[in-house]
């Protein structure tokens, strides 16, 4: 499988262009992706964070097209590396550092860890470590709201070695059946840890497994914001209409090792660094550059006001204080004295 | 048990449910079967719900347990009250990680910002020669757990009540269900009633020994104070109701009184879950002990087909009489 | 999803027409396990056995022809609803009727009992009582062939209601991947237990999923004796000439509720009474008479053979013993010792 | 440990099945990314083997622990001896059904025509900050199985040794492994070894009381030892390396002597492992105790990923300690 090449102007698949408050909308949030993760893998090489780090490094562009079409009130559902698709739903810089730093002003109280950040307030409702494991509870939040009868569209994203799990399988046939309103967004980067997608997969497209459970599926182009967005756009429009499921396989790629300090031997190093020139966030930012979207300053002032952020995220958690031995055993059932 | 108020374990599971139901539309049902409008299921335990509250609130699923437990997950996040069945307990094996890895551990792992109010039905035990994978009871698995509760009626007024008190519940709850002690005739529960979650129940009063037990064997260990009455021996038993949190409390103070203890049920008496309430009691009323705590379960093997190797197989009155024979003969 | 329609000749299809000896064959185990199911039933009514049966009756013709387009040392794997697949693959009766009586002479020693009935000199592997379990350990069986370099083949058996459970996606893509020798056949009775098809599965065709596991998947009526023998030769050569696996759904319907006591109430009578018109027993019956293929003789003779045969193995298991406590703990482990 | 035979139990656990395929052709090796010819897996427990053997004997998988273990019991039905990795312990519960309802029941359900012999390599334990999910230890549901033996070892001879032999072993056997004590200089076995399974060994000699341990803990116990030992206490430490079976007859004869006793795990305490050890003392040895048997295990909760929050978590010498003290002063 060759990488995915972007083409931001997706000239002649007859995709419409997005608005351009859309455009930098999506801009911003991959420029807030990439940029924490320099700032993770700063302190995380600086010893001051000691955390399992999946980097989205790559995959900047998929949530941050998809969160562009989903409403504030919509649901996901994520995984392990799942910061990318957390940040571009809403998750406070502050909340986020002060979690992975294991701190009590944590958004999880530091119980969770990056591996299980939640934030209802904007619809992060669960992230999981389990492989596979996000689509089967999407589906219990898109039963709810096909129940309550409001038009709550939830996205469950997980990776292309998860389409091979039991737990895709049912999730995606009880979607199907049910014509839940979810949108099922793998995001193929071609790698389950050191395992290439070929030596994962017998599907020659993960898209091609949604026709067995009666949705649609497209793969598209994930490192283009033009065909993520439109793609994106159409799925949650079909769940929020009650028309049903479907599941977008985005073409993408992992750059880094599969977590921090893996040193990715595995990885066919021309084909890292054909991705790697590809590198999809450079290149949306001259695009928008070059089609007058945006000024050099207007990003520069973007980039720098998420800079700003993150250091006072940082500070923030670096300050906050761990949690008291008490909180061990809090929160296990609502009651705290159950134990 | 007078005409009116006889029903069956069966029949009061069916009517807590139908009763949470009618009180609170947020409570919904699902799983394989359950809509099922003729039967509701392979028993018959939701019977009449989806005729009475529409497929929608007790709807029948593929045969697909995580995504059955991962439904009543979410749903149960933003303000469902899901009631899913795994229609067999030896099921829970394919359902281990939703229930155990996300049930059980979001509350924790999100900090409290979110909680999973589902309950999960499941029924078990040997005695129908249903065989080795349709017969565990695996009850020490859950227990063994941290964020879900775990339990378990010998009553039909219990399986009402406990099952109430399952739904209004804020946390994960897995509710198991005796296959051989459905259809036992039993007074019924008064309607709404609950049973508080992690109270055990002193069954009978006994002064020479306690029987702890829970499920089935809750009632074998009434038949077995029958009988031990006949010898003269006066036998206290304990039904647990709440396997996880189970009652301490309750059985130490009948412990700390009778002096003799045998922990017993129908799961594996290896690494089973009366190892926790056996060591307990040892542990705390150490210099009060008249004799060894005696743990009862079934052997280590898997559940038999052949009929007289599943009654040897089954932990009954036939075990527990015998082993309080000895202890009561401690002095 | 209408009643599967026997047509033996095939007319049409363009599919040849084994040879006499092979249709006989295949008459002979559809014989064995409709006369099989009538005298479980009779047993059953009778009060003198008691187990959970699950009847096969409807669905004889499936297993006759992948049986006859199998060796004897070719291996399968089937389900609690299997006495069908393991007679047509040569379980003795004696054997598996004191296994169901729970005799210490049964093939389990009374220890499986009708679930888990096992007779590994004719390949019968594993029956398990959990929906989907047979797929994967099939994959083993023929993962097992595949380095050994033999050319056995692996058949799973399964339902369709088990087409939704996880174990069947990971096998199935375990399968196409690795190219096993297998042959996964689903049994397509149109119910789960108490559930029809349309409310189990949002595909509309089982074998629709293949494309999903880089595997060929094909719908047969599986109640027509030559389409089922045409599909299961053609997918037994394919594995077995190291070209992976197939999907077979073969289309059937189950007469009886899903097990014995059940009273099937929620089958709509049209649509069984439909089925029954069309048993494919009786139907392939006439048909082999008209054809010239057998006679009245030669076809009563088998089947007062098989009446022979099985009033012995009742006999059989009825006058052996139970076996003796000690069996309980034996068979645990292969050293006796441990406990 | 002389400087030539100092290895660590990854390597241990490395070397055995590379002795073991070298040996036997029939011994393979799958799970996911086992067969990475760089690594080896995450933590690179099979690097070299897909170099050394080939990539059909040392095979990558799919992510799909049903299918791996599937794989697995169906290639040890017809002569294979496989060992399947479930890379992570939390990842069993996805891969229970084929664990516990096939690989551990199948010899028993077939009357013994059949049989399972594949060995499931998982790791597991805090300390590294991977939270609620990638930590747990759950032995004690396997414990709690009838027909799968478990297996644990805390050095790195008894790693390669208890290796051999559950290779060696006619039944699934579950090997368990710890991370934190991966990496820990030790003293490798001798080629070719082997260690019993069932056996536990007296890894230090004491007369005051007993700590029964094992895995990580284990080593902890010993640390608690050193550290008893300077106030006067002496312990004697049990590994007990297989979980179960378990030898009875070693902690028992211990116990006898020391007459207290301490069982420790990173396994929750609540309904864990440590309850039939725990219980089975306190029964057998009724008389002979002078203080109760005092279990030690992880708290209520599940894993936390806050650094403090896992160090209190982890059962350790520093629980040890203060419990062993408590006990010696029984007279
Ligand atoms: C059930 C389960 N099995 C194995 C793992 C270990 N594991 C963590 S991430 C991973 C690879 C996942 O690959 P993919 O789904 O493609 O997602 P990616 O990491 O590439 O984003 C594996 C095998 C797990 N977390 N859960
Ligand atoms: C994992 C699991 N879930 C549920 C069951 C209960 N159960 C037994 S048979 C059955 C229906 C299976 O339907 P299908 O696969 O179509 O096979 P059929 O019985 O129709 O032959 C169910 C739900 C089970 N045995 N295993
Ligand atoms: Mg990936
Ligand atoms: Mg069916």
């Amino acid at each position: 499988m060759s990488v995915a090449i972007v083409d931001e102007t997706s000239a002649g698949t007859g995709i419409a262009r997005p608005s351009d408050d859309i455009l930098i909308d999506i801009y911003r949030k991959v420029a807030l992706i990439r940029l924490n993760d320099d700032r993770s893998v700063a302190v995380l090489k600086s010893g001051r964070l000691s955390m399992p780090y999946y980097s989205p490094r790559g995959q900047e562009v998929i949530p941050s097209a998809v969160s562009a079409a989903l409403r504030e009130d919509d649901y996901i559902c994520t995984i392990y590396r799942g910061i990318h698709d957390m940040l571009a739903k809403g998750m406070p810089l502050r909340d986020l550092w002060a979690e992975i730093a294991g701190r009590i002003t944590g958004i999880c109280k530091g119980k969770g860890g990056p591996m299980h950040l939640t934030y209802p307030d904007k619809g992060i409702m669960v992230t999981t470590g389990i492989v596979g494991s996000s689509m089967p509870i999407a589906n219990g939040l898109a039963w709810a709201s096909q129940m309550d009868g409001n038009d709550k569209v939830t996205v469950a994203y997980f990776g292309d070695g998860a389409s091979n799990i039991g737990a895709f399988h049912e999730a995606m046939n009880l979607a199907g059946l049910w014509k839940l309103p979810v949108v099922f967004v793998c995001q193929n980067n071609q790698f389950s840890e050191h395992t290439t997608y070929a030596k994962s997969t017998a599907a020659e497209r993960i898209a091609d497994r949604a026709a067995g459970y009666n949705m649609p599926g497209e793969r598209v182009d994930g490192n283009s914001p033009i065909e993520m967005y439109d793609a994106a756009s159409r799925a949650v429009e079909r769940a929020r209409s009650g028309q049903g499921p479907t599941l977008i396989e985005a073409m993408t790629f992992r750059f880094s090792g599969h977590v921090y300090g893996d040193d990715d031997a595995y990885m066919d190093p021309a084909v890292k660094a054909e991705a790697v020139a590809a590198d999809p966030v450079p290149r949306f930012r001259s695009w928008l550059l070059s089609e007058g979207i945006a000024t050099e300053t207007e990003l520069a002032a973007i980039e720098e006001a998420i800079k700003v952020d993150l250091d006072e995220a940082v500070r923030f958690a670096e300050t906050s204080a761990f949690p008291e031995i008490e909180e061990l055993q809090r929160d296990v059932f609502a009651d705290e004295d159950v134990k | 048990m007078s005409g009116e108020n006889v029903v069956n374990i069966l029949q009061s599971v069916n009517q807590a449910l139908a009763d949470a139901m009618a009180d609170d539309a947020k409570v919904v049902v699902l799983g394989e079967d359950v809509g099922d409008p003729e039967g509701g299921g392979v028993v018959g335990a939701t019977q009449g719900l989806s005729t009475r509250f529409g497929e929608t609130r007790c709807r029948s699923t593929p045969i697909a347990e995580q995504a059955i437990v991962g439904a009543a997950i979410g749903a149960s996040l933003v303000g469902y009250r899901p009631v899913a069945e795994i229609m067999l307990m030896n099921f829970t094996a394919v359902a281990m990680d939703m229930m155990v890895n996300h049930a059980a551990k979001l509350r924790y792992m999100s900090g409290g910002q979110t909680s999973v109010p589902i309950v999960i039905r499941t029924m078990t035990g040997a005695g129908f020669s249903n065989g080795g994978q349709h017969s565990d009871y695996v009850e020490g698995w859950f227990a063994h757990t941290a964020g879900i509760k775990v339990v378990a009626p010998s009553t039909a007024a219990d399986a009402y009540g406990l099952m109430r008190s399952c739904i209004d519940d804020p946390d994960p709850c897995l509710f198991i269900e005796n296959i051989p002690t459905y259809w036992l005739p039993d007074t019924a529960a008064v309607p709404g009633s609950r049973v508080p979650l992690g109270q055990a129940k002193v069954t009978r009063e006994g002064t020479d020994l306690t029987i702890i037990a829970y499920s089935r064997v809750a009632r074998e260990a009434l038949a077995a104070a029958d009988e031990l009455a006949k010898a003269g021996i006066s036998a206290e038993v304990v039904d647990l109701r709440t396997i996880s949190p189970w009652d301490k409390k309750t059985v130490l103070a009948s412990v700390s009184k009778t002096g003799r203890a045998i922990v017993a049920h129908e799961a594996l008496r290896h690494f089973g879950p009366g190892g926790e309430i056996a060591s307990t009691i040892s542990e705390e009323l150490f210099s009060k002990l008249k004799a060894p705590v005696t743990r009862l379960g079934a052997p280590t093997a898997p559940v038999p087909f052949s009929k007289p190797l599943e009654e040897a197989f089954m932990v009954g009155s036939k075990d527990i009489v015998p082993a309080a024979k000895v202890l009561a003969a401690y002095k």
